[in-house]
């Protein structure tokens, strides 16, 4: 008998910290699996956003930075330019990413930084409580937005791989979700080519994924699956959005 | 006179509610109150424990060294607030999940099964104020009608039924 | 054959794996582990097909599938 | 006059929109979130706008533009947030803007945990910021000073044309009291004909801004700058104090620490010990005033949760009149009023058993 | 005889600071011309960068405020959720805009903020001495790519627009230039559109406008305008970029 | 040992280099400008890299990150610039990384002037950022300085595991003098063990973070960084003296007004004045033990280029031994060895013309 | 009939409107003003045409066409 | 011994140059040097201006409240620093473009057509140079032959044509 699955190296024995049901977990174990089948968990450095993911680094098997709230590209940036033969990636909630930390978003992508950035998009603030995040849905009601989102006043939730794709230097941009085993399957390859895509030094590449909060939208777990499915999925594209000439041949 | 009051267990057990309800109760009496909730480095399912003081004067320092009455509602606040109850007081404490290996024989232990008790009424989550019925009689400056009248204030304006289940498992309590 | 292991101290009782198992073999079980989470069990160990469903969707990593 | 069981913070939410405050720009951070989350709920029926800006760099902007139209204007944050808006906050008190700055400390450095910590009284009272400005700071410590302190706030920042900030703490900010919902006291204040809003409304365009290259102009201004701190020095300086009259021994502490003082000061005169306590409410300007005469005092005591900070305002103000000791905790943890007794008993070696 | 083209009413009498020759002023011109035309002077509020229009707020007719370097549209969004009836316009370099000050470029974008953003493009930071920007060419000399942007090391230019112009919120992006009379008119619709479109509303409007920096290009400002068609016009797509439905109306 | 003609700024950055320095992060702005463009010039030359981040912010966490490897690296700027920063910062002292951070200070508030000024005391010294954190500042005082004091940060920072700051101004960063470009000193450092490299460069997982949301941790942690800031303030505490033996009248003053001190120090002397100066080169810690004996001092005269933040530290150094007073300009004006000479003349009341 | 003048004050000599005048009539003059630019004169100014391309050009707004 | 030299102009005519050459010739020389750029808030166009210190002994202060020697190539900073050269001073003008109106007794004034004599030579742009040779004879730390070695190591290196040019200026001037 073979273990089809199970607790890969590319993760500690440690318990994650993270709520029941909290889908942080599955895209965990997914980059635990990415590391240990390219076999790079001992060249990888990772680096830790402040968010629900702060305490990340003990689950991963490779090394680790924590970085301040956003900062996490920049962070990974200094790090790539100083050991540029080790594997460098970010794991970033959406408003670590995306509200905090656009503008590094922006120009690592437009630098073409040869770091791998994975943004868990939840569609709220986890962490702090729920708050509206540059990503809450139309309508959403977090404690920051108690009527329900009011685009008239916040806008549109941003789709930040689709803007970060208009960035020369991000060569493979794609979204995943991980709400049913298909989706999360799919998410796996996505992560496994962008991590490839750094490893040949070809740019920046950007992985975005929908995840669950259960906790903060006061859902079981199986129900935050399927207000997922059918409340972001509808809004936020999923695929490979972006895939350069260069990055076509891998 | 004032009296300090620890309350604890994992989060999502209501022990801040609890806290809430007999600082709320405190205040509908015209006392000086203050609550203080403590939350663990964990989003959910950590510890999760408050502290109230209830009190006839002014209240300077709101920290509980050591308190006057508590209520744990898990194992861990068992082990942790054990030794924070001040010789004479009295804790209460959830039996239906928390063993009282570790004793003390200066403070009264009112352990009742409180988990029990509220799973007997229909609803386990009512643990919480099944304890605090336990604890009511202890304590000077909070009776059961302001406990009443702060259960109705907070809940009982907007979902009617929630104030029948609160006050029905804390009248288990207090039959204890 | 193929056998699942769950790897209680590890499982927060979210009930993921049990709402994806097609041969609904998972059950949230009546014993807590150390964090309080009553932790899932396999009611029929012998149908388990290995499809590996449970261990995919579930966010603890508490879930072993061997076939 | 209502009485209302509310947070801190959620008291100084209260008190933003009963002040007349109509905008808040924030981003969420712990522990001063309810701030936000209170004001999200209640702002939009007083008719005002909350926005939750992308960061804080974001969030001090807006109030900048904000209140260069004249408007009350609100944000909130802690610690690493707070050290964000420091750029913004120099170039608030330079171009002179009116905006009420909270911040609900953590205990840094660094991403910095939740307790209670005064870790940032340096940052907040000698500018966090580059340059030579001083705001004012107040420090409140009780829910009902989080609420009476951020009318203050409005009408000091008003009045001087400064950024206020009230600087607290997590127990104060997460901490439930009842507080007297007092309406909004009135005020003298200067009409706003600095503000921006058009050259329309008055017939002449107008500029705010802080762009000076000329070093002439620069010292010129800076020492207008500093002729209005010197005022504001003289007439700002606010403090409370608690058995002081006939004390040997003082207590300095604000905020959190001021009320452990308070306790710490029953227990000692309890025990015989004639001790007071200075609690600080403008942190700058500090309360130099309150230590004028201190030639009957054996010796003085600060309490800080923090390496101890305050302490040296308090030795540049008490001059060597008396000496000077720290009891102090650090990262997120509060002293008890014995174990500040007992620091004060172990210090100046007194025959007391605590 | 009817005067053509002369100083308009949407400027003050002072005269501008810029080197001879920097086409700044030519903006600044077209926006005097713009602010007359729509007779919202009396009712516009301008934001200055801080760059090498820092001192703009001057030259205009309107009322102004000064910003910190990279804060215009944080600064310009108070404003407006202050006082929604004005007309509230940044004016901003490439670097103010496009490196310091991305997050806001982004965000002002995704919250469709009712105002309208003016970046001008000379390729570098032009006040501080001509170091490389986000905008400055592959291959150009700048005192901080003193061998030529290295594209490998710093990443392409950004153009900006393209990004912006993927947020909901932004609902009319142009990109003109200035280095010809026709380019120059052409530019001149751009901004008119881009007020309109805030007198109505509608969303965020925003021009880019290319423009030279003779001193720091070190080339007579005739030699300028050339370098610019040569070098800027054929990276920086000139036009209307995006024009959401509501706005094709006008 | 070549002598170049150099301006200040270039004299740090080719420090830098010579210092092993391969990564430098920065985002241009006046009066610190020269430092990245010359690192662009030369840095390449000698295999390493200049990255101009998209602001400040980014720059410093990048320097965050290489520093995290265990790299030499540096950042460069001015006051708004260095306000932005503050968060930075803190992270870095939280996280005990060594960067070189040099501030060349404008004269803020606000956007700020580029003349010299020496406004950014307080924010440099006292932590600008959040929480309790201290960090080295150095002080040059001339172009020679500002190379041997950069080789001298980077070996503090590697010793100490500690950001380290050098506090200059437009004059010092745009004046050319001539350099001695001496060669790196040798110095026995710490193996850095802590950086992060790669699991497979140890054999086991590392990692380094500022994440502590427990109280007592981060008590325990604030208690560790306290400590070792206690080792620094014993062991790094650096000044010079100028004809301080017989000094009846003590200038005090930093960088440029360390120049203009000696020039009035020797003017006085010319006068018959025994006037002496010390100038304080670390700022933090700052040199107490300079103040130890002053019981022969009938004044002290504090020179800074700001509205007087120095003045606090050397009033509680001194500890009312001797009279302080300040001789100060603000807003990027430079006073002159006789106005100096003159303020001490009038505020001692001495029988001298100046 | 137009007319093109020269805002003198304004003018920078930066020879913009030089190279744009389809007339060729306009010239950096050999008086300057009080900043120190020598500026633009008309030399022949019965031939401007008033097209305007001077003054779309000028960087400081220092030309006046009518016409 | 200690000489002091402001130099001023509009940006553009090769102040920050000239003072640069002084200052490396002191260098070349052994002497203590030092040399300090100051610019106005505009770009370019405004006036520039610099100081020069050249000295036997350490310099401390670099500061020039007043200076020893001083040249100017523009009116406006004739105006400004005519106050600013000490009793027995001399000062440079370049009178192409400057009227010495305003005057002192107390300093020596060299106005000469620097502007014209360049032009002379084939080169308006070397009036700065045509003024640092005027000076030259005066200053007792500076002379010619540190200055040729200064403008050679500075220009020359790389466009020997650009040495003979600016040589050629500086000896107009010295021959006046
Ligand atoms: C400078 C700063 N601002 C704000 C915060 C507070 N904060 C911590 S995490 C967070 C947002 C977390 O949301 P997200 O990145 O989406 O991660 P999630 O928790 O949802 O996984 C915020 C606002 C902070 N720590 N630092
Ligand atoms: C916080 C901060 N960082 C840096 C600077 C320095 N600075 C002033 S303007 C500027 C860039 C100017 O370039 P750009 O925005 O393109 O305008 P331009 O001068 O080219 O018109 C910089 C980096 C500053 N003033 N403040
Ligand atoms: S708060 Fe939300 S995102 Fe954070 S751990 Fe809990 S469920 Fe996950
Ligand atoms: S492997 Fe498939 S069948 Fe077996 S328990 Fe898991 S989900 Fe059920
Ligand atoms: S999915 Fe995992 S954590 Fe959730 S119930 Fe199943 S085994 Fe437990
Ligand atoms: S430096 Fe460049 S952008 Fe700035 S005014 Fe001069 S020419 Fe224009
Ligand atoms: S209007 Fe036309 S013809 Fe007349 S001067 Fe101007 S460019 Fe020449
Ligand atoms: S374009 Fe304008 S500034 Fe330039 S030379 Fe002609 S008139 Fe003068
Ligand atoms: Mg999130
Ligand atoms: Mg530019």
């Amino acid at each position: 008998m073979q273990k089809v699955i199970g607790r890969p190296t590319g993760l500690t024995e440690l318990p994650f910290h993270y709520c029941p049901g909290c889908t942080h977990g599955i895209i965990h174990r997914l980059i635990g699996e990415v590391m240990a089948e390219l076999g790079i968990i001992e060249n990888t450095i990772g680096v830790a956003p402040v968010g629900c993911a702060g305490f990340s680094l003990d689950f991963f098997a490779c090394d680790f930075v924590g970085a301040a709230h956003g900062r996490a590209q920049a962070v990974a940036t200094g790090i790539k330019r100083s050991l540029p033969d080790k594997l460098v990636f970010t794991y970033q909630g959406d408003g670590d990413i995306a509200a905090i930390g656009t503008s590094h978003a922006i120009h690592v992508a437009a630098r073409g930084e040869k770091i791998t950035s994975i943004m868990v998009n939840n569609a709220v603030f986890g962490m702090t409580g729920g708050q509206m995040a540059p990503t809450t849905l139309p309508g959403m009601k977090t404690t920051t937005s108690p009527y329900g989102r009011d685009c008239a006043v916040f806008g549109q939730p941003i789709d930040l791989p689709k803007t970060v794709a208009t960035l020369s230097g991000a060569v493979y941009v794609a979204a995943g979700s991980v709400d049913t085993p298909k989706n999360i399957l799919q998410t796996k390859k996505y992560l496994k080519k962008a991590f490839q895509v750094q490893q040949m030094g070809l740019g920046f590449s950007f992985v975005s994924i929908l995840s669950t909060c259960p906790t903060n939208w006061a859902l079981s777990p199986v129900d935050s699956l399927k207000w997922l499915q059918d409340n972001m999925i509808p809004v936020y594209e999923l695929g490979e959005l972006k895939v350069a000439e260069e990055v076509k041949a891998l | 006179m004032m009296e300090k009051i620890l309350l604890a267990g994992f989060g999502g057990q209501g022990v801040m509610f609890i806290g809430k309800i007999i600082t709320y109760a405190g205040m509908l009496d015209g006392r000086e109150v203050c609550w203080i909730p403590s939350y663990g480095p964990e989003m959910r399912g950590g510890t999760a424990n408050c502290s109230v003081i209830v009190s006839d004067e002014e209240i300077h320092s709101p920290v509980i060294e050591s308190a006057d009455f508590g209520i744990v509602l898990n194992q861990p606040s068992y082990d942790k607030f054990l030794l924070r109850i001040k010789p004479g007081g009295v804790l209460v404490v959830n039996s239906s999940i928390i063993s009282t290996e570790q004793k003390r024989d200066d403070i009264e232990i009112i352990a009742l099964p409180a988990g029990d008790i509220a799973n007997g009424i229909g609803n386990p989550s009512l643990a919480n104020m099944v304890c605090l019925g336990a604890l009511l009689p202890k304590m000077n400056l909070t009776h059961i009608k302001s406990i009443e009248k702060a259960i109705d204030s907070v809940v009982g304006k907007k979902k009617p039924e929630l104030y029948e289940l609160n006050m029905a498992a804390v009248k288990k309590g207090l039959e204890r | 054959m193929a056998k699942v292991v769950v790897l209680g101290e590890y499982c927060k009782s979210c009930g993921l794996c049990v709402s994806i198992c097609p041969k609904k073999i998972l059950k949230i079980g009546d014993k807590p582990n150390k964090k309080g989470y009553y932790y899932v069990v396999v009611s029929d160990p012998d149908q388990c097909i290995g499809c590996g469903l449970c261990g995919t969707m579930c966010p603890d990593v508490a879930l072993e599938v061997h076939k | 006059m209502s009485r209302e069981l509310l947070k801190g913070n959620e008291a100084i939410a209260e008190a933003a929109i009963r002040s007349g405050c109509r905008l808040f720009f924030g981003y969420p951070i712990t522990p001063s979130t309810e701030i936000v989350e209170y004001l999200s709920k209640h702002m939009p029926k007083a008719g005002g706008t909350v926005l939750q800006g992308e960061d804080e760099i974001a969030s001090i902007n807006m109030c900048y533009g904000a209140a260069a139209t004249g408007a009350r204007v609100m944000t909130a944050s802690s610690s690493p947030g707070y050290s964000l808006k420091q750029e913004g906050l120099s170039y608030l008190a330079a171009v002179e803007l009116p905006v009420v700055v909270v911040n609900i400390n953590r205990s840094g450095p660094g991403l910095g945990g939740l307790g209670p910590s005064q870790a940032d009284y340096f940052q907040c009272t000698k500018g966090g910021g580059h340059g030579d400005y001083r705001v004012i700071v107040l420090a409140p410590s009780k829910g009902q000073e989080m609420y009476d302190y951020t009318m203050l706030a409005f009408d000091l920042a008003d009045k001087w044309r400064t950024p206020v900030v009230i600087l607290s703490d997590g127990y104060l900010g997460q901490m439930m009291e009842p507080i007297e919902l007092k309406e909004r006291p009135a005020a003298e204040l200067p009409p706003k004909t600095w503000a921006i809003t058009g050259a329309g409304s008055r017939g002449k365009k107008q500029n705010l801004a802080s762009y000076t290259l000329t070093n002439e102009i620069g010292e010129a201004e800076n020492l207008r700058w500093q002729a209005k701190f010197e005022k504001m020095r003289q007439a700002e300086q606010r403090w409370e104090t608690f058995h002081t009259e006939d004390a040997e021994y003082i207590i300095v502490g604000y905020g959190s620490c001021g009320r452990i003082g308070k306790s710490a000061v029953l227990n000692a005169r309890k025990k015989g010990l004639k001790v007071g306590l200075i609690r600080p409410i403008t942190l700058w300007p500090f309360p130099v005033k309150a230590f004028e005469n201190m030639k009957n005092v054996k010796g003085i005591l600060t309490v800080e949760l923090n390496a101890g900070q305050m302490i040296e305002d308090v030795k540049l103000a008490v001059n060597c009149q008396a000496p000077v000791h720290l009891c102090n905790r650090m990262g997120g943890i509060m002293p008890s009023e014995n174990e500040v007794l007992r620091k004060l008993v172990q210090v100046f070696n007194l025959a007391v058993e605590v």
